[in-house]
């Protein structure tokens, strides 16, 4: 098993099937992802593996989906939903922050709600408006909900068997253009998964922090200032983005004393908001120069053709580093 | 009347709703009540319609009239012990829901949402269900939570504020009332889905106003209910009003029942105050539910005698006497079971005296626990965020902790 | 046929919607296009069965037959100069969507969502409207939008994801293609509402297909219609396919327009291949709107013969070869104008040679235009997200523009 | 006209009276807001005065409210919705984020979307839960947006004449125990208003920034800590959560060099990171202190026997002054 070279999509359909297999009580709900497989083809082969009864194509609906899923979960069921792009999320976004992040809650622990929905994120499909949203703050100002966003293959496996295994909702993040589209692949064996549960979030590297697929932007980023400048940078990848792993972002800075926060969202009130702010209460002392922010600009997301212009770039990080060094 | 009424509507393709049909084509019962309708209208200056919004009263399935006669054949299906249930079922909702009304007044527990009026729909389906059975309340169907085995102390609780009020007993499988409106509904398919797969002879029933049908989860639901032919039970009280608003408002449709139709699923009207109709209504949809034959949507008539809570106050918005008193007085669900049972000889002054009197100390009992039961700590805020506790919560509880500690006030 | 298909379900109060009729009471007409629609089924293996999911085909409004033969009243509606524009609008509309596909796979426009085999709905639907009249298309309908007035060059920079390819001709009340599914429905009641405040004798269309039936937008637009009595058409093209989930597996009903009875609003089942059928029935939805007789619920059955989107693949989820096959034999609503066109000495092959080269010729000037057309400047993602610039994007847009110019790359 | 004293319920009452009576294209939507006034009396008499046809009880449907409410604002109307509470909300987030916000941006100026969306937020009704959201996060992560939270009476009628003539869509927060419930009048003149557009948030007083409500609990804790302490403070009232006033924030830390963040939304995400992320980028040299957060916890708002303890109380505000001074 060791030595298996897996895109993130590969990766993503090998954990499903093997959830669908171990565990009866595995469902997967959404729109297409039966008999065509998924429109990133992330659920290619199981629809014909486990029936209809297990992959199911639902009606064009997200709160009912979210909605009938919640009750699945309640009743011993434990459903895998796929929303087909996170901004299709919103018709069932009351069911999601209303429901499924408070019936634990409510109920004083009598029922919980273990709930995987998966999601494909942020821009790169180049398709029409909308499909390119990365609004991860609304989902990590919910108490109640669990959100994961792996970088790789490996991760996303792990994170992905470490969510169904929750007993709480967790929202599953793809970066699109990390998920197989454009078809890059991660050599990083991936045979086995590392809880969730045990290490929300390290995989540290080598002063910023980024996530999900904009850790690609930023190791290319430190690689190309290394090379230029001979300046090492540490990069965190924050895999878990809510609850935040604040040790580990922590334990960085107070190594450098300066940080670049990396994120494709809008940039007020993103996530790399209260990474700051973790850093203000716990190390300020340790700051030597402002923390940067190379995050999406505070517009809707553009049209593709100049997309690439909202998304922090490995330029703009570039740029962001040196500024932050040069403070 | 009855078998007209349930009908599948895919046996019956050129007509989508048979419970949707004029005068002129009903049975000799059904013209009865029809019949009967209009009178009760036109005595009172129609108040009905201003509450239910019609020019005519849609027809409904009904079997206990408002004087207590019996227009359907109920052998073998409601018999003497189970009609003394029903009523004192409803008698012990009434109860409740005056006492907890007082108690709003003096300020023992908060804002409430009372349902006098309501008793038949909410003990009549809940007197259907078995026990395994899944229910999702609103905040106002606590008088079906009750009949389906919440513990009245509870129910107090839970107007109290009390993090304890949407337990429910142990093994039962009642959710805690939904807040946000329709929302429930989709539960309540999604619970019945999992017992159809792992072939559980379970039905789910969802409890609902008027206004909620306009939602797009009501939509939803009621789709994917049909899509997945869940045995799920889909029960609307249509009180005629969502706080302030008529059901004319709500929609340009006549009926809810009707809806039923655009999803190809069953749909019945029912008389919401007689508890024999409802029982008998519910009863038949679990039985389909329960052989295959996926969702039924109920729109049992109804009316709050009260406000929609206490905090509303309903004289701005309808007339309230004069509706109040039409409906006291020529539909009361309890009155009319009561002159039934008078007339079969199965109840008498004595029997209601001694069963409210026990009531009463029941009640007392369960606010005296309620009452005594351990405040909620502040910190308990902070458990059951998530199974586990994580860093940022656990750090949160120290610090709200030490602040308590030194004295800290709220 | 027509008269009863488009009567008001109010004054049937028996049947909840008569379009939803069995073979027995079906007019002569009606009769024939029914059994007509069996043995097409019949000959090719019941593939209109599987694109639209009933066993039987349910009744639909149909005017044009296949064979080109006319089976309605259209004397004193659609004259011979209609016809050729209703003709020609098709052609053009065919013209322009193959030409886009082959753009995209030229790498020339991104990612597109055909229509070739709606062009009779689109068309239709589009010629009936006034040019004051509101149209909320989505990703499909340009053909729609194009008919109203949107320019062909547009439509390109759209697909080009140009920010210049969202807006309309200036005055017209065309919005961008809606994305997000069914939300639009609700965008044209709201405008149809100010349009009825204003006495403003415009309509408003929202177009939408089979998919977006089962979103809670749907019902809630449905009803909010119903109520305001807004002159509001809602016209879904039910192409039998959401991506690649058949109507099937949408919704256990039957038919889209049947949901009209559960809003007691207007609700009609046409051919959607059939222009003839579609302008008139949404001719006669404007004339109701404005008479104040409040909104319809068109449901048009056609078919794409193409994939979802370029980036899509119908092979793996319906026998494309098959079905395609069927609908462009038998049911092409081009195929079906010229023959009638034909028979009646309206139209010839020179005139056909013609006009398609008028076409080509225009569409490439077109495209020219928009392949020549200033590309979007990346500072312009920070114009128009608010009418005034807020000091934040005034700062953002300047942090942009310096990297840019000291040639950062993106 | 001067001199006269409102609640703030009487302000909005008054500025909506004044509104519909100005301008024919001024409509109310909402549940309950016709004949009975609104579930807190903000529209009473309205419906009276101006019809059923201006003043309008829709059906129980926010996305139908929201999302019709747009197109009449593209057909030329002023709609103004209320949303009975701000959870209630979230059935029309779709409407909201992916329309309102962006109907403007989509068509380059073409169509605006003129709304205004009134909503009650916060604890200290004592409803059941769903009743006491402050979310405001949200919607500051949506560009298009823009979102104003009075704390009196005066600022309440100018900011909401101000969100009607403001050409793109408004939320306008009322936190729920300054609306008159409570019946404490704000002794404030209240017969002209500030355009929002001019400034948009300001309203110093006297190193801690706070919101609508959080107002009073910040002012009484800066009096008792001047009179047990004689330390000064200045508080900062942000009248507009988005987009930030940036300016007041930075010019208020730079005298100082300590801050203070009030506000009742979760902590995690929550506004006030934005807050300390704009003073990192900004003023990090003048500061002498972490800035601390008193905050809402990361937990959903609890029944209201322990809702203040979910609070920011005045006691947790005075304890975070002394711990921001002391440090
Ligand atoms: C999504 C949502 N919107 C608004 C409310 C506020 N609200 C609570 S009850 C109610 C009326 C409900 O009417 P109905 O469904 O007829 O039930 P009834 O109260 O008559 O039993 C409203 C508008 C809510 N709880 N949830
Ligand atoms: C709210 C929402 N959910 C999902 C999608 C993704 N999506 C785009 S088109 C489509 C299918 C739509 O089918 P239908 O309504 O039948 O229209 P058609 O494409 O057949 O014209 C889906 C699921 C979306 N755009 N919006
Ligand atoms: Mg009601
Ligand atoms: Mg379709």
């Amino acid at each position: 098993m060791m030595g298996k070279n897996l895109t993130m999509l590969q990766a993503i359909t090998e954990a499903l099937d093997q959830m669908l297999g171990n565990d009866d009580r595995v469902m997967i709900l959404g729109e297409d992802i039966g008999v065509n497989g998924g429109v990133f083809r992330s659920t290619e082969g199981l629809y014909e593996k486990y029936g209809n009864d297990r992959v199911v194509d639902t009606p064009l609906a997200e709160s009912g989906i979210i909605g009938s899923a919640i009750g699945l979960a309640l009743n011993g069921m434990l459903p895998i939903v796929e929303i087909q792009f996170l901004a299709f999320i919103y018709p069932g976004f009351e069911q999601l922050v209303s429901h499924a992040a408070r019936m634990r809650y409510r109920t004083r622990g009598q029922f919980g709600v273990p709930l995987v929905i998966r999601t494909p994120y942020g821009a790169g499909i180049r398709g029409p408006e909308l499909h390119s949203e990365s609004v991860e703050t609304f989902f990590a100002h919910t108490p109640g909900l669990k959100v994961v966003a792996p970088s790789n293959p490996y991760d996303a496996k792990g994170l992905l068997i470490s969510a169904l295994e929750d007993p709480d909702p967790v929202i599953f993040w793809n970066r699109l253009n990390c998920i197989g589209l454009l078809r890059k692949k991660f050599p990083t064996k991936c045979t086995e998964y590392q809880s969730v549960k045990q290490k929300w979030s390290r995989r540290k590297r080598s002063d910023h922090f980024c996530m999900g697929a904009m850790l690609r932007e930023a190791l290319n980023a430190t690689k190309k200032i290394e090379a230029e400048k001979g300046w090492k940078c540490e990069v965190v990848d924050l895999r878990t983005l809510y609850p935040l792993d604040r040790d580990t972002i922590v334990q960085s800075i107070k190594k450098t004393g300066r940080a670049l926060i990396v994120h494709e969202a809008h940039k007020t009130a993103g996530l790399g908001a209260e990474i700051i702010s973790i850093i203000n209460d716990e190390a300020l002392i340790y700051l030597k120069a402002p923390i940067k922010r190379v995050t999406g600009f505070d517009v809707p997301v553009p049209p593709f053709t100049i997309e690439d212009h909202y998304l922090p770039t490995v330029d703009r990080v570039k740029q962001g580093i040196v500024e932050t060094i040069s403070f | 009347m009855k078998q007209h009424l349930i009908t599948d509507i895919k046996t019956n393709k050129n007509i989508l709703g048979c419970y949707f049909m004029t005068v002129q084509n009903l049975g000799k019962f059904a013209k009865q009540i029809y019949l009967k309708g209009r009178n009760e209208m036109e005595k009172t200056g129609n108040p009905i319609m201003k509450a239910h919004s019609s020019e005519v009263e849609p027809e409904m399935f009904r079997v206990l009239t408002p004087d207590g006669e019996i227009i359907e054949t109920i052998d073998g299906k409601i018999d003497k012990s189970l009609m003394l249930k029903m009523y004192e079922s409803m008698l012990l909702l009434r109860t409740f829901d005056r006492k907890s009304i007082n108690l709003q007044r003096q300020g023992r527990i908060g804002t409430y949402a009372p349902f006098e009026g309501q008793e038949a729909s909410q003990a009549g389906s809940a007197l259907a269900l078995a026990a395994g059975d899944w229910m999702f309340p609103t905040y106002r169907d606590h008088g079906a939570a009750i009949i389906h085995g919440q513990e009245l102390y509870r129910v107090f609780l839970y107007w109290m504020a009390h993090f304890d009020g949407s337990i429910c007993p142990e093994g039962k499988r009642l959710l805690p009332p939904s807040v946000p409106i329709a929302t429930q509904m989709l539960h309540a398919v999604g619970t019945a889905w999992a017992s159809k797969i792992k072939g559980e002879k379970n039905v789910s029933i969802a409890y609902f106003g008027d206004g909620a049908t306009s939602e797009g989860d009501f939509h939803e639901a009621l789709n994917f209910a049909g899509v997945y032919k869940t045995p799920t039970i889909f029960f609307c009280q249509n009180n005629g009003y969502a706080i302030s608003v008529p059901f004319e408002k709500q929609s340009a449709s006549k009926t809810i029942s009707q809806r039923a139709a655009a999803y190809d699923i069953h749909g019945v009207r029912v008389d919401g105050n007689d508890i024999f109709a409802v029982w008998m209504t519910v009863k038949e949809a679990v039985e389909r539910a329960l052989k295959g034959e996926g969702p039924t949507l109920i729109e049992a008539i109804t009316f709050r005698y009260g406000a929609h809570t206490t905090a509303d106050n309903p004289n701005i918005y309808r007339d309230q006497d004069e509706i109040s008193t039409f409906w006291r007085e020529n539909r009361d669900p309890i009155t009319r079971l009561r002159k039934y049972l008078n007339k079969e000889g199965h109840w008498n002054e004595e029997q209601e005296e001694l069963v409210l009197k026990q009531f009463n100390e029941l009640i007392d009992a369960h606010l005296k626990k309620a009452e005594g039961y351990p405040k909620s700590d502040p910190l308990e805020m902070f458990n059951h965020v998530y199974a586990e506790e994580s860093w940022h919560l656990k750090e949160q509880k120290q610090e709200l902790n030490q602040f308590l500690k030194k004295g800290g006030k709220k």
